[in-house]
């Protein structure tokens, strides 16, 4: 039931959002290859499926943001628990880190080639990037808000290092590092296209860089729907994940999405 | 003397200013005593607690505990808080194994020492739940379980049912008087609740706040099952109530 | 059995690899416009001789990056705006031009209400970079029509951006590599106002640029490289260029038949005299004051 | 005390780091025109100050950062509260929202260029674009968690609409509103760079670009600096901001920083 | 009969189910009386509170407060709970004219208003102080001011002492007490602590779980102040006790 009606909800909202885009496109009156309709996408659309060609940037794409993003989240959360840990060593890191959060992944272009050539590296390189500083820096606040109960309890049944970072602070601090992992996808994915940008010759990234420069707005469009369809479903695919975790640890639901 | 502590201060910086939270605190305690450390809050009661299990040091003052001066935690006296501290992310079962996971004994061993204590209190059908599925009651229930399956010689509580109503309350206070019955343990037990106190202690430690100083102790010699609104518990009580000045 | 078996599947593999080593892969780099032809028919050429040289393509969105990828030898050449490959030179980079990639094929695109250069006073006008023949050919132009620089806004677009900006008035005109001024005549939304030999006779823009490293550690094949590349430029009549076109670059038919009418390929070599016309320029229109010379950037075998 | 210590660490962070760099410089060997050291980058610092125009490139960013996220901030919150307090509504729009939000704004250009031309404008839009999501999304949320016994009183007290919104949950969701210009202020800095690409011909990530476009490496690092350093400036700014807001609430203090 | 309850039930769906949580409820109410309703956790008191509130339907029955049926929330009647409902982000003094803001007064006039119930409940030095900087007590104190402010007829409190220490939960037990005294109000009181509802109620109305029922209405015919280890007093905590099988 649930289910049905949720589905119908998507199916309206989509209905009204492709209805806004034609009138737009009416009303705005330019030439449809500048700005195409739902028609002209729907039939990029048909066309990039059926010449088959997008599964594999699909799957070029879902490979490099995997390795990147899952690279990310092992080194921060390893490394979010250590400086969690010794908060010492993490004020003295904590200035570099918070200059270096700030800066696009796209100025670091020039260096990321020097250093990783081109192809799936830097793109993946990118998407590290992006993923990495969300998750560190969740996990070395979660560290840093474990409930000192727990910390009593580690104390008083003679738990030692390094059982107390393995038994106790990580599963203390993994809701909080879940939600990391989640806003590091967001982040990360956003930056699938600009990781693509650099000498990649597949990919979804590099689907919307050379449709640019073919002029070919249609098929820009639809490969920013299929971007935005994956990132849709890997957001609720982690969501799913992050939910589950807040009901094992006994957390409150949170308010009714 | 089990338990003795000898002018026993403590001192807490706080910015510019030193507040002293206990001041001159000595109390010798038996083994196998039920001691309840009675106040409003703030006096001081929880840092006692914290200093007797080694979780803080004495400013001035010396904690013998058996002969030996106490410095760190240890499983040998186990604190049991208000909020269970139990880990979320364990079943009952798992958490009631944490303290026997640093000790050397086979895994089998541990489960059957864990269902041991499950059945002591009563959750045998609970112990694959985990701490969120239960009651508060039931979760207080599984804090004491994996305190008692290290076999501590001395179990510290601070404020345990506070969290609970007041049926409930009840109700796990004639647990934990049959627990120590069984299992002979020497309790401190912490509380703000006169009546809990009355109908739980050997004596009662009366503090006085702003510094913490021991204001009074109480005997209370009454036998157990004690009878709630029998005279001498509420002559005991009355007592107490006027050492609060309430009526 | 066992041994049939292991033996075919033995031999298939070091057949393909015996074939595969003694084959010499130079990457290019290089952007989706014409200019870039004849890098595709010379890789045509070696596939269809089965030479021993092979020709890896790697497609960049914009000229930054594949200059990124240039100048730290993670390609081996490239075909490039040759003012641009000069300003590297000049920061250092170890790079030499070979050939050029065309001549001629550039056209001033400005908006159908425009009809002289005077008419683009107070406007603005885009450029694909400032190291580049299409802002020679902006300063050319307004150079003969006597109108001073600072009398309209120039700016500096992504060339994919330029038809949808002249179409939605943003800008006046542009001035850029092609297929993207064919794309506004195509569209409708603007007309050529000049054809670059109109203003700069024998204009040259883009060229096959290599790194010194691979210049330097394949001396034998580099001479055989660049024949082929002129060969290939001589071979690009009208029709072939179309047939490459239309299999190397993802743009419509329409604005590749426009765009191929305004550009040639035939003798692609660097003549020393058409370098220092390019050199003069450059130093007039404040490029760059002291650009690579000829010895020191062009490629001679 | 306090200020001097923090002083310090920072200072022996930058050095450690300036270490690092130079040590990175001169194991990998490259020409330095692809990877300068920080004497070349300080130069090249001395140099932009020198002549005054980063003043003026530093005031246009931050004018046109100032414009896109205010106005993000405005819109979102203005209506996050109303979706969020017409939750049937909501449930129409959620689905286009999140398949919106993980699409780089770098995809939109095209579109943006023909929308809304060059020059300020795009650089506002896509900053707008990048801030507006994340505030909408958590004042939605924060109004589906306002706790219900704020609702109560509001109703025992006869207090009506619009004043319920603006007197009750406003204020109530207004810590978690702040989170969420919190995390929107260090996403939309990202895409400044990305912003200025389109037109603008002054701007730190006009910069940025023209840095890569005359293969100034060390233009290019000294501008990296530059955003980084405002970057953390502005989010320095923002975590006091959330601070009081949450010690006015009475929420507890978050773990040490 | 001031307040009229007749067949009061209240179901919840749950998923597929029906949950019956208030079950046949009739009672009625006199103008000034204080009433306590007391039972174990889950046995439905929130909800007959709200109910009478108006901050949720009955499935059946009626309820009529002074005649008129109760359909929404009013400032007439109200409600106090556990965790005061006070607005963060206002200080003391604003917080109590909240309930003023809606009706046509003025500035002074509110602000005046506002001060004398400060003054009443003793935190004349807070006005200007933000809730996070009181005591938990002192919450509850302007929770109470807030009510008062507003004239009710009726006060409805859910466990509103159940978050503060017994010491400190006595003493505000003798405020409101003071209060009813001085502002004559009827107060509907939910607990779960016995002695609570004996010391502060006329009648107390005695709830059994599952689905909530009355199970007994006691009179407390004691004169205030109670003496808490007073025989009569005793007396009838041991009734309550009994019928909850405690001893
Ligand atoms: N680590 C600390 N640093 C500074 N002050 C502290 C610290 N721990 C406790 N205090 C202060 O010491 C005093 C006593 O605290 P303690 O927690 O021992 O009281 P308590 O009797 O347990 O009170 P309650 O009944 O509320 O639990 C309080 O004023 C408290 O603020
Ligand atoms: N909105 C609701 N939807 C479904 N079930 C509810 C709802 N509100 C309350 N209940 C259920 O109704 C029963 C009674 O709840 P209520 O809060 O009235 O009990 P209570 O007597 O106030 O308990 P406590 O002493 O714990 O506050 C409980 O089993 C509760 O789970
Ligand atoms: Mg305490
Ligand atoms: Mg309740």
């Amino acid at each position: 039931m649930k289910y049905i009606h949720s589905i119908k909800r998507i199916f309206i909202s989509g209905t009204l959002f492709i209805a806004l885009w034609q009138i737009i496109c009416w009303t705005t009156d330019f030439n449809p290859s500048l700005l195409p309709g739902p028609v002209r996408v729907w039939y990029a659309l048909i066309q990039m499926f059926g010449e088959g060609n997008i599964l594999n940037d699909i799957q070029d794409s879902m490979y490099r943001f995997a390795i990147g993003y899952l690279l990310a989240a092992l080194s921060a959360i390893i490394l979010g628990l250590t400086l969690g840990w010794f908060k010492e060593i993490f004020a003295y890191i904590n200035p570099i880190v918070q200059l270096l959060r700030p800066i696009s992944p796209i100025a670091w272009m020039p260096f990321i080639v020097l250093l990783f050539g081109i192809g799936d590296v830097p793109a993946i390189v990118i998407i590290f990037i992006s993923a990495f500083f969300p998750i560190l820096l969740s996990t070395i606040s979660a560290v840093g808000n474990v409930d000192k109960m727990y910390l009593k309890v580690a104390d008083n049944f003679d738990i030692k290092q390094p059982y107390v970072l393995t038994k106790i602070i990580f599963p203390a601090t993994f809701p909080q590092i879940a939600n990391g992992l989640h806003i590091a996808l967001g982040s990360s994915w956003i930056f699938l296209v600009a990781g693509e940008m650099v000498g990649s010759q597949t990919g979804l990234g590099y689907l919307i860089i050379d449709a640019r420069n073919n002029l070919r707005t249609d098929i820009l469009l639809a490969t920013i729907i299929i971007i935005g369809v994956i990132g849709l479903f890997l957001d609720t695919l982690i969501s799913q994940f992050e939910k589950q975790i807040y009901t094992r640890w006994g957390y409150e639901r949170e308010g009714k999405k | 003397m089990y338990i003795d502590i000898q002018g026993l201060t403590k001192k807490f910086k706080r910015g510019e200013q030193t507040l002293m939270v206990l001041d001159n605190i000595s109390l010798t305690i038996n083994q196998g005593e039920f001691i309840c450390l009675l106040g409003p809050s703030g006096c001081g009661k929880t840092t006692l607690l914290n200093i007797l299990a080694g979780f803080e040091n004495a400013s001035e003052g010396s904690v013998l505990i058996d002969g030996e001066v106490v410095s760190t935690p240890t499983s040998r006296y186990v604190t049991i808080f208000q909020n269970y501290g139990l880990l979320p992310w364990r079943n009952v079962r798992h958490n009631v194994e944490l303290g026997l996971e640093g000790k050397k004994i086979s895994k089998s061993k541990r489960k059957e020492i864990a269902e041991k204590y499950i059945c002591l209190v009563g959750l045998d059908k609970f112990a694959n739940s985990n701490p969120a599925q239960l009651s508060g009651g039931m979760q207080q229930r599984v804090a004491i379980a994996r305190a008692l399956a290290v076999s501590p010689d001395i179990i510290f509580m601070d404020e345990p049912f506070g969290a609970l109503d007041a049926m409930t309350r009840m109700k796990m206070q004639d647990e934990i008087l049959e627990i120590k019955r069984s299992q002979n343990k020497t309790i401190i037990f912490v509380t703000h609740d006169i009546d809990e106190a009355v109908y739980l202690a050997d004596r009662i430690i009366v503090f006085s706040p702003n510094p913490g100083r021991i204001k009074e102790i109480i005997q209370v010699q009454l036998k157990f099952p004690r009878d709630r609104n029998g005279y001498d518990f509420i002559r005991i009580r009355d007592k107490v109530f006027s050492l609060f000045d309430i009526h | 059995a066992n041994n049939i078996v292991i033996s075919q599947g033995t031999d298939v593999p070091t057949q393909e690899v015996k074939n595969t080593s003694e084959k010499k892969t130079i990457k290019i780099a290089y952007l989706p416009i014409t200019h870039a032809l004849p890098v595709f028919r010379e890789k045509e050429l070696f596939e269809k001789e089965s030479s021993n040289i092979e020709i890896e393509l790697i497609k960049y969105g914009s000229w930054p990056e594949l200059l990124d990828a240039l100048n730290t030898n993670r390609v081996d050449g490239a075909s490039v705006l040759i003012e641009l490959a000069m300003k590297s030179k000049e920061e250092g980079n170890d790079i030499k031009a070979v050939a050029l990639g065309h001549h001629d094929g550039n056209v001033i695109i400005v908006s159908n209400d425009i009809s002289s250069p005077e008419d683009l006073k107070g406007k603005k006008f885009a450029i694909p970079h400032r190291q580049s023949s299409h802002n020679i050919l902006l300063n050319e132009m307004l150079n003969q029509a006597g109108i001073s620089l600072r009398e309209l806004e120039i700016v500096e677009l992504a060339p994919p951006e330029m038809p949808s900006a002249l179409a939605s008035g943003q800008i006046a005109g542009y001035c850029v590599a092609e297929p993207f001024g064919a794309k506004a005549v195509d569209l409708g939304v603007g007309k050529v106002l000049y054809d670059s030999t109109d203003l700069w006779r024998d204009s040259i823009c883009c060229a096959l640029v290599m790194t010194d490293k691979f210049l330097n550690e394949n001396s034998d094949t580099v001479n055989q490289f660049i024949a082929s590349y002129k060969e290939a430029g001589n071979q690009l009549n009208n029709e072939e260029a179309e047939k490459i076109s239309k299999e190397y670059l993802g743009q419509e038919k329409d604005v590749l038949d426009i765009s191929l009418k305004w550009i040639s390929y035939n003798d692609l070599d660097i003549t020393e005299e058409t370098y220092s016309a390019l050199i003069d320029k450059v130093k007039k229109y404040g490029l760059s004051d002291n650009p690579p010379s000829f010895e020191e950037f062009v490629y001679k075998p």
